[in-house]
């Protein structure tokens, strides 16, 4: 299983925090286009960065189960 | 004590002071960043943080380090709030010291710089008649000025 | 509540950044002068500020003043200490706002520039074994490595 | 009469924080011509500038009785 975090306004559009994508084996794209597919986020991804246990990662990177992917769109702290 | 914090409660800028401050050092330099009412003609009437707590903090200590190796001497603290912010009320503090006052100015505003660019921290304003995810730009109403115009004027 | 001071007690640095806490500025930088203990190489164990206190208040009103004018929205408050001073403790609090980040860092850096150029303050280093005015460089005792090399180098 | 303020190393070279002059009218240069005789300041007033009434002035202005007249040895605030 691989669980996968949502926030800010991508989380207001999926109505929720947190997946569950019950996969042994994913490549970080194909999540996107699994999510993109399922709420039709309107920025599709743009500017979004990817995290696998909190370290910023790639669209090519793989996860397997048991991994937390983040989505992190364009940050604005400070 | 943390010296690299994501907290829901009021931050005491000394507090912040007081994890910096060495014998050795001559200068601290402190940024506060606060929640300011007219944005780009805009009311706010109060701020949302939202924060990806582990990672930010992780990034908040990465910023840290990446000081260190380029300021020698040096020493940074950086607390973050997240939660609801009325005007005026502190959203982040961050302080660097060093031995002498030049690098304390630099390093406290690269700090200030790589938090808006690698630290997992969102912001939603609200104003009476609305609400917007920063740097998102899913805003909740239409907005007769259109989406605010540049990245540099938003509410920093 | 003088935006512009020098005084005797401990500073206390909230006391300062509330003067220059407004709804309009989402920025405070602050600088804060601490007495730092080694300085080329020679350990201080005190220092010792003295002030042409009222023309050093107007001087520190003026930096304002021109801090005002070159950045607009802007507002400044500086407190500097004068009399003994141990390690570590703060001698300078200078605190600006500003509505956006950059001009902070901008203002409070040519504040602390402006300090040194032409606020009557003078300080005096003492060491184990002797004591000097500094800037003024009549030292009280014979000093193996001469007079201190650079200003660039001194307590800052 | 004229008050003179001194500070940091020229009032310990002097021995007094503050002379008087019982003149009415004088040129800050006739002023320090006459501490530098009477005191000998090693530096002889280098880098040092001089205020009236709390304000800059120059070695040719002229200050008249009631003035206060301060010498500013290199400034170390900070």
């Amino acid at each position: 299983m691989i669980k996968v975090l949502l926030f800010a306004g991508m989380q207001e559009r999926a109505g929720t925090n947190e997946l569950e994508l019950d996969e042994d084996r994913l490549l970080i794209s194909e999540i996107k286009n699994a999510l993109q597919k399922k709420y039709d986020f309107p920025q599709m991804f743009q500017g979004c960065l990817s995290a696998v246990n909190e370290e910023f990662a790639d669209d090519d990177t793989e996860v397997t189960s048991g991994d937390t992917v983040a989505f992190i769109p364009p940050v604005s702290g400070g | 004590m943390k010296s690299f914090e994501i907290v829901t409660e009021p931050i005491l800028v000394q507090d912040i002071i007081d994890k910096v401050i060495r014998a050795d050092a001559g200068a601290i330099n402190t940024f506060i960043g606060t929640v300011r009412e007219m944005t780009l003609g805009k009311r706010t009437t109060y701020l949302k943080y939202e924060a990806y707590v582990p990672m930010a903090e992780k990034q908040l200590a990465k910023i840290g380090d990446e000081i260190s190796a380029r300021w020698p001497g040096s020493n940074t603290a950086i607390t973050h709030r997240i939660g609801s912010l009325d005007i005026s009320e502190v959203a982040v503090v961050i302080a660097v010291s060093t031995p002498h006052r030049v690098e304390s100015f630099d390093a406290c505003r690269y700090a200030i710089e790589r938090i808006k660019e690698i630290v997992p921290i969102w912001k939603k304003e609200h104003w009476d008649n609305g609400e917007m995810w920063v740097g998102d730009q899913l805003e909740k109403v239409s907005y007769s000025k259109g989406h605010p115009e540049s990245e540099e004027d938003k509410n920093d």
